[in-house]
């Protein structure tokens, strides 16, 4: 199945590495992803324009452009797949919107004809986790895994209609489809802070502490997120955390198709865990998940 | 489309469901066009296909037939009977060239005083953009 | 074929000399060449002009109507019978009239009669010119003979429209089977006429209806025709409500075309004498062919032309389509 | 051409606002037809009757047009004027210039012309009406009530007191309901059994009231007076006759499984009664739960029972009934609590909906009243309840207010102040609803007596940490968010209809709103009617209400069923079908579509010219017709006709709004 993939700011800087995981994994699931081409930010931060249209026109560019290559839109980030899901919605429902957004940009009307789906979604429409479990060589036995949906994912659930808001399942499926044990801690739904830890670190501090503390109360090994906004708030805060609780026991965060690469057996080099803030090796070592030698 | 154009649309509204329905609309003071006559018909299953005929025949723009949800009607099966001679009705009109926009049938509740304003609203806009029917019109 | 009338006449001499049939209907030749006309006979003597051949002929069953239902009493048990000589089609139409009580089968003596396919005097003088004496048929090549010479031509070219979608070849039940059918015809459902109309525009259609609606002159002939037209007071006589003014208007043209078609939708037999009858030639056929494909798409009936103990738009199931 | 009047009432302002009357009236003075017009300021007020009434008699008419409110309204106010007055009531029609005209158009020439032409429209209905003259119909005096709960029990009792025979159809193997499933109730604090008892008693001996239980109702024909019901009752797999009630067999019974009458709080035997003081007194075998059913083996049921009522191979009976009127009591359901995903989803043991807190707090519950943790029997030091779990809750698709919930909340928080005086009580709340008799107060003891902790404000979310339950809400008035740790959290869920209702509604042929509960005739005027005549309802199967309003409710429809049965026999609507025998060739295609199966064939005997002809045509049954009409369309001679929406009258008033 053909999707124009649209990676989102940090796939090809900060997180690049999580970049090298998603093309490997996605091919073997036979979902093959297209860069969209010369694509520009998501417009992530949308919520926050004073004038509600103007913040849709990155976005409204983007989906045109999937749309004239005629495949549906993928992303990577929760905050990407929100927005631009968003901006669909809006744009499919009001024709004040669309015209108004098409006379700007002078482009042809796009009423919101093609479809934005993150990544997880992608999977889920291709027999993906059926798919994971035949494929999966080093199934991950006994890693206690903790899911982190954060909200964007999920919420205002009209909208997005990505899962069950209050209780999702996609990503417990997902886990236990790679042989782990998914772990339920409660604020695998509550915010990260997202980019309010540019204007208030204080709230961003409190948000991922109470998310940190509640999936290590449940021993959780490993946190896995579907964001890399989500991604930077957690492990960023975490190393200030363990400096200042030495009797919190860090827990490595990666991004899910990282550890989609360990269980379909892909060599450690390029499931990209060097460059991870808290190293996973370690812990996955002790589980016997990846041989001695890589875990230098 | 000369802009004085009103549109004059027949609404066969049945008498349990539908018609309780619009004076629900009435009570809670809902607006919709004056374009829209109800004729009060005991159910939908007593609308015969050959009125709707004589309705654009005489001049009629758009004909809406409103019944019961399947499994409400009072008569327990004529909205089903109206389904049928109107999934006919409607791709034979079409058939013989009259506009398949034209004729409406929707299935409204005792309780969706909303929903009939709101359908009202939508066709009448529908026909007032489509124009008057000339089509198997009697020539004054 | 010859032995065929033969037997006919037998049965017929022995059904009057039994007096259990008052009168017997079957065909005769009629003033052109091919054509053939149908026969009344109260006595074995006049039965005695009757034939039986390839060539097409009226549906006899309309003529029972006015035989045993005279006041649209048919469906009242009678005395004497009424003897019919019945191919398939004549049967579905026949199966038409004791399905709406207009007759009774009890009143009834039905000779079937095999059949696979009926040639078309129309066609088969345009083809074989006017010259052509005599036609005669063995399986699947026709011989037709002329003053100079014969010619052998396959029998599809001359074949009956309707038999081109025959929906029943052999008779399904009858009092006398005279010979049992040799092969099954092989036909398939074929809408592409309709279709042709359906991908018209909405305005190319409404033009092409006004154009043939136009020239009915509004003579009845197709619901004099019809088996399925058996009301006893049709309601185009009907003055009080008046469905139908006398003014030959366009509206009044589509409003006659819809009542029609609308009271035959889901009980034509698909026979094909409307448009036969039609003086000024209105592609019926297409009205009752688009009536009989949504009927058979929409309320998944297989085969709409045959008459069901419930017509389809007597009864609903609860998974109709709900899209209306 | 007829000699009709129209009369066009201003209504106050309610008309006159928005549609011109007197040009209406003006206009229609001089309209082919019409030898008298007029308006009047309320038409359906005792003056304005006399001014049609008096303009009838004067003038001879023969027939009137009404331009007011809707005939759902005054249409047998106007018919029963001109009846009074020597016209045939069905000579009278309504124009809607109220309903569908003047209050929901806003431009006033606009709505004048189309009242104009709806008036006219209806005058032409009138030129082709005729005489109709309403039947009797015989009436069967036996009343089927649907649910054995406080509502069916009292419409049960009142109707067999005034000497007519009840059915009374309960699902459950014994009846009581909701009700006999509470600990006290409100205001006053009463045991619930103790008021209930005496009345499952009384229906338990009543001669006039046959008890059904454990049994449903399948299938119901017929129309009001003359209802044929099928009733399915479930086996029971114990012989109740001979059965003497010792529950030796419940006793020695060795197999225990979860009590549905506990809500799952508590535990049963497969062979068992619900409770104590349950009418019916009589086991019943749970064939999921019984060894003997899976294995085969087991019987020591057979071999304790001292009178051997044990019947294994019981089958389910359909019986019919006769029946003249239909009571729905179908009562409430609780929203499960797995639909509340942020409360857990069903998943924590210690959260629990107001049933379940009311078996625990109940004397003959599975704690003998004793408030416990369900999770691990401790009795709790700190409870929350929170309010509006799923109602007024316009995600959760159900806006509307469960009316009960705030009164048995302020009630369980009472109950466990009076045994835990040191425990904390927390109620997260966003209004407070006791309108009732002495509920404000209740309440107000609740906060000043018992200390009960009242926190205006949504709860987000509540999950499990170290064997406590951690509530995450908010408190409006002061602003801050707040944690709350505690044992036992009370969810007080939405009241749904019982499961079953809608099906029930569709086998009784009586519509249910989107939430399913039943459409009542009239909010205001008709609350205990359904819109189908015979049927009414009572208690929450129409809408959530507490026991005082379903006991005046029930009271109300017992006295609609016993009025209706006061008479002999019952007036039929003549509006039915009517076959034109003259054109009709006896086809039947309309038999096919009559719903109530009144169509019938028959021979009749024609003159034709000098010989009498035997001819077949269709008859109607006026009894059972009730008027839809389908088959008129089915008629293609158009001899089956409907009178009083006939073939000519509807093509009239369609030609005249079409002009």
């Amino acid at each position: 199945m053909k999707y124009s993939y649209f990676p989102g700011c940090t796939l090809h800087t900060q997180t690049k590495n999580f970049n090298d995981s998603i093309k490997i994994t996605s091919s073997l699931l036979d979902i093959e992803l297209e860069e969209l081409k010369d694509w520009q930010c998501c417009g992530a931060v949308y919520p926050l324009t004073a004038d509600s249209t103007m913040g849709l026109v990155s976005p409204y560019r983007s989906l045109q452009k999937a749309y004239e290559e005629g495949t549906d839109l993928v992303t990577v980030c929760s905050a990407c797949y929100n927005v631009l899901k968003r901006t669909n919605f809006a744009v499919s429902n009001d024709a004040q919107i669309r015209k108004k957004l098409s006379e700007y940009m002078d482009v042809d009307e796009y009423a919101g004809e093609s479809k934005v789906l993150h990544l997880l979604e992608a999977m889920r429409e291709n027999k993906g986790f059926e798919k994971i479990k035949e494929k999966t060589i080093n199934p991950l036995k006994d890693l206690r895994v903790a899911p982190y949906y954060g909200c964007l994912l999920l919420r205002p659930s009209e909208e997005l209609k990505f899962d069950n808001p209050e209780n999702p399942t996609i990503f417990e499926e997902f886990i236990n489809s790679m042989g782990a044990i998914a772990v339920d801690f409660p604020n695998r739904i509550e915010c990260c802070g997202a980019y309010v830890s540019i204007t208030s670190k204080r709230k961003v501090k409190g948000a991922t502490e109470s998310i940190l503390k509640s999936a290590a109360k449940r021993n959780a090994d490993i946190i896995i997120t579907s964001c890399p906004l989500c991604y930077h708030n957690l492990a960023k805060e975490q190393e200030q955390l363990v400096q200042s609780d030495y009797l919190f026991k860090p827990i490595p965060i990666l991004y899910f198709t990282q550890l989609l690469a360990l269980a379909f057996g892909i060599e450690v080099g390029s499931c990209g865990f060097e460059s991870n803030r808290i190293d996973a090796r370690p812990i996955l070592k002790s589980k016997n998940l990846i041989s001695g030698g890589d875990a230098l | 489309m000369s802009v004085e154009f009103k549109p004059n649309i027949i609404c066969f509204a049945c008498n349990w469901c539908s018609y309780t329905g619009a004076d629900m609309a009435g009570t809670s003071r809902m607006k919709y066009p004056a374009t829209i006559r109800i004729i009060r018909v005991p159910c939908s299953g007593r609308v015969n296909p050959t009125f709707v005929m004589k309705a654009y025949q005489k001049g009629a723009d758009g004909v809406l037939i409103a019944g019961c949800h399947p499994g409400d009607c009072h008569y327990n099966s004529g909205n089903y009977f109206a389904k049928r001679r109107f999934l006919l009705a409607t791709r034979f009109m079409t058939f013989l060239g009259i506009d398949e926009k034209r004729l409406r049938m929707e299935w409204i509740s005792a309780a969706e005083g909303v929903k009939f304003a709101r359908v009202m609203r939508e066709f009448s806009e529908t026909i007032s953009k489509l124009g008057p029917n000339l089509r198997a019109r009697e020539e004054a | 074929m010859m032995n065929m009338t033969e037997k006919m006449l037998e049965q017929i001499r022995d059904l009057f000399e039994k007096k259990n049939i008052k009168l017997f209907i079957g065909f005769e030749k009629g003033f052109e060449k091919f054509s053939r006309i149908p026969a009344f006979a109260e006595n074995y003597d006049e039965a005695k002009s009757m034939i039986i051949d390839e060539f097409e002929t009226p549906l006899l069953a309309k003529y029972l109507i006015r035989e045993l239902g005279e006041v649209g009493a048919g469906a009242v048990e009678k005395s004497e019978r009424v003897g019919i000589l019945t191919r398939g089609c004549d049967y579905l139409s026949i199966r038409r009239l004791v399905v709406d009580n207009i007759i009774l089968r009890e009143n009834l003596v039905i000779i079937g009669i095999p059949c696979n396919g009926l040639i078309d005097p129309k066609k088969a003088n345009k083809l074989l010119g006017e010259e052509a004496q005599e036609i005669t048929v063995d399986e699947k090549i026709v011989l037709a003979k002329g003053e100079i010479k014969s010619r052998e031509i396959n029998k599809e070219e001359i074949l009956l429209d309707r038999c081109k979608k025959c929906i029943m070849s052999k008779v399904e039940e009858s009092d006398i089977l005279l010979e049992e059918n040799m092969d099954d015809m092989e036909v398939s459902k074929d809408y592409s006429a309709v279709e042709e109309i359906e991908k018209l525009t909405t305005e190319e259609r409404y033009e092409f209806w006004r154009r043939q609606f136009d020239r009915c002159i509004r003579c009845f002939a197709c619901r004099d025709a019809c088996t399925a037209c058996n009301c006893r007071k049709c309601i185009f006589d009907i003055t009080e409500p008046e469905m139908l003014e006398k003014t030959v208007a366009t509206s009044e043209q589509f409003m006659f075309h819809f009542i029609r078609a609308f009271h035959v939708a889901g009980r034509c037999t698909a026979c094909g004498e409307c448009e036969k009858v039609c003086p000024v030639d209105i592609p019926l056929g297409l009205l009752n062919g688009k009536f009989k494909k949504d009927i058979e798409l929409l309320f998944d009936v297989d085969e709409a032309g045959i008459p069901a103990e419930i017509e389809p738009l007597g009864e609903f199931k609860l998974d109709d389509p709900v899209e209306w | 051409m007829k000699k009709i009047g129209v009369f066009v009432c201003w209504c106050g302002l309610n008309i006159s606002s928005t549609v011109d009357v007197e040009k209406a009236s003006e206009e229609l003075k001089n309209y082919p037809g019409v030898f008298y017009a007029d308006d009047y300021k309320y038409l359906c007020s005792d003056p304005g009757q006399e001014l049609i009434k008096k303009t009838i008699v004067d003038n001879k008419l023969e027939g009137i047009v009404v331009a007011a409110c809707s005939p759902n309204m005054h249409e047998s106010t106007f018919r029963a004027a001109a009846e009074a007055a020597g016209l045939n009531p069905y000579r009278v029609e309504i124009t809607n210039i109220r309903e569908q005209a003047s209050w929901v158009h806003s431009n006033k020439e606009d709505a004048t012309a189309k009242a104009i032409q709806l008036i006219k429209s209806t005058v032409e209905k009138v030129k082709k009406s005729e005489d109709l003259f309403p039947q009797q119909i015989p009436l069967t005096k036996k009343v089927l009530v649907i649910g054995g709960g406080i509502s069916g029990m009292t419409v049960a009792l009142e109707v067999a007191e005034a000497g007519y025979p009840v059915i009374l159809v309960e699902k459950e193997p014994q009846i009581g309901g909701n009700m006999a499933k509470l600990s006290e109730t409100f205001p006053t604090l009463d045991c619930a059994s103790c008021i209930l008892t005496p009345k499952t008693a009384e229906v338990g001996r009543h001669s006039n009231i046959t008890l059904m239980t454990n049994s449903e109702v399948i299938e119901s024909t017929g129309y009001f007076g003359n209802f044929t019901v099928k009733v399915k009752r479930k086996p029971t797999f114990v012989d109740w006759k001979k059965c003497i009630g010792c529950m030796l067999c419940q006793e020695k019974c060795p197999k225990k499984t979860n009590s549905d009458f506990e809500h799952g709080m508590g535990k049963r035997k497969a062979i068992s009664v619900a409770f104590p003081q349950a009418i019916p007194y009589r086991p019943i075998i749970s064939e999921k739960e019984c060894i003997y059913f899976k294995t085969g083996k087991c019987k020591i049921c057979v071999k304790v029972c001292p009178v051997d009522c044990i019947e294994f191979e019981q089958e389910e009976k359909i019986i019919e009934e006769n029946i003249g009127a239909i009571v729905v009591a179908s009562g409430y359901d609780l929203l499960p609590k797995e639909e509340l995903g942020e409360y857990g989803q069903g998943k924590y043991a210690d959260v629990i909906d107001g049933m379940q807190f009311e078996r625990i707090a109940s004397a003959s519950g599975p704690t003998e009243g004793v408030i416990k943790r369900p999770s691990d029997g401790k009795i709790p030091k700190s409870i929350v309840f929170i309010q509006c779990a799923g109602s007024r809750d316009n995600q959760k698709g159900r806006p509307y207010c469960s009316k009960i919930c705030c009164m048995y909340t302020a009630k369980h928080a009472m109950l466990y102040k009076h045994q835990v005086h040191d425990g904390e009580a927390t109620i997260f709340y966003m209004d407070i609803r006791a309108g009732g008799k002495g509920y404000e107060e209740f309440v107000q003891r609740a906060i000043e007596d018992d200390h009960v902790l009242y926190l205006r404000g949504r709860v987000a979310r509540v999950y499990e940490e170290d064997g406590r339950l951690v509530v995450l809400g908010v408190d409006t008035l002061s602003g801050e968010q707040v944690r709350i740790e505690a044992d036992l959290v009370v969810l007080a869920t939405a009241v749904i209809p019982s499961i079953g209702a809608k099906a029930l509604g569709q086998t009784l042929k009586v519509g249910t709103d989107t939430y399913g509960f039943f459409n009542e005739a009239h909010p205001k005027l008709k609350p205990v009617e359904s819109m189908t005549k015979g049927v009414f309802l009572a208690g929450c199967a129409q809408a959530p209400r507490d026991i005082p309003e379903t006991v005046s409710q029930a009271t109300g429809a017992a006295a609609k069923v016993i009025t209706m049965f006061s008479k002999n026999h019952l007036v039929s609507d003549p509006q039915v079908a009517k076959v034109n025998e003259k054109i009709c060739v006896g086809c039947l295609l309309c038999k096919p579509i009559c719903p109530y199966k009144a169509i019938e064939p028959e021979i009749v005997e024609v003159r034709v010219g000098c010989r009498a002809e035997k001819r077949q045509v269709a008859t109607i049954n006026k009894g059972l017709c009730q008027g839809c009409g389908a088959c008129s369309v089915a008629c293609r001679s158009g001899a089956m006709n409907l009178s009083g929406f006939s073939n000519e009258q509807i093509l009239e008033e369609l030609k005249s709004l079409c002009l």
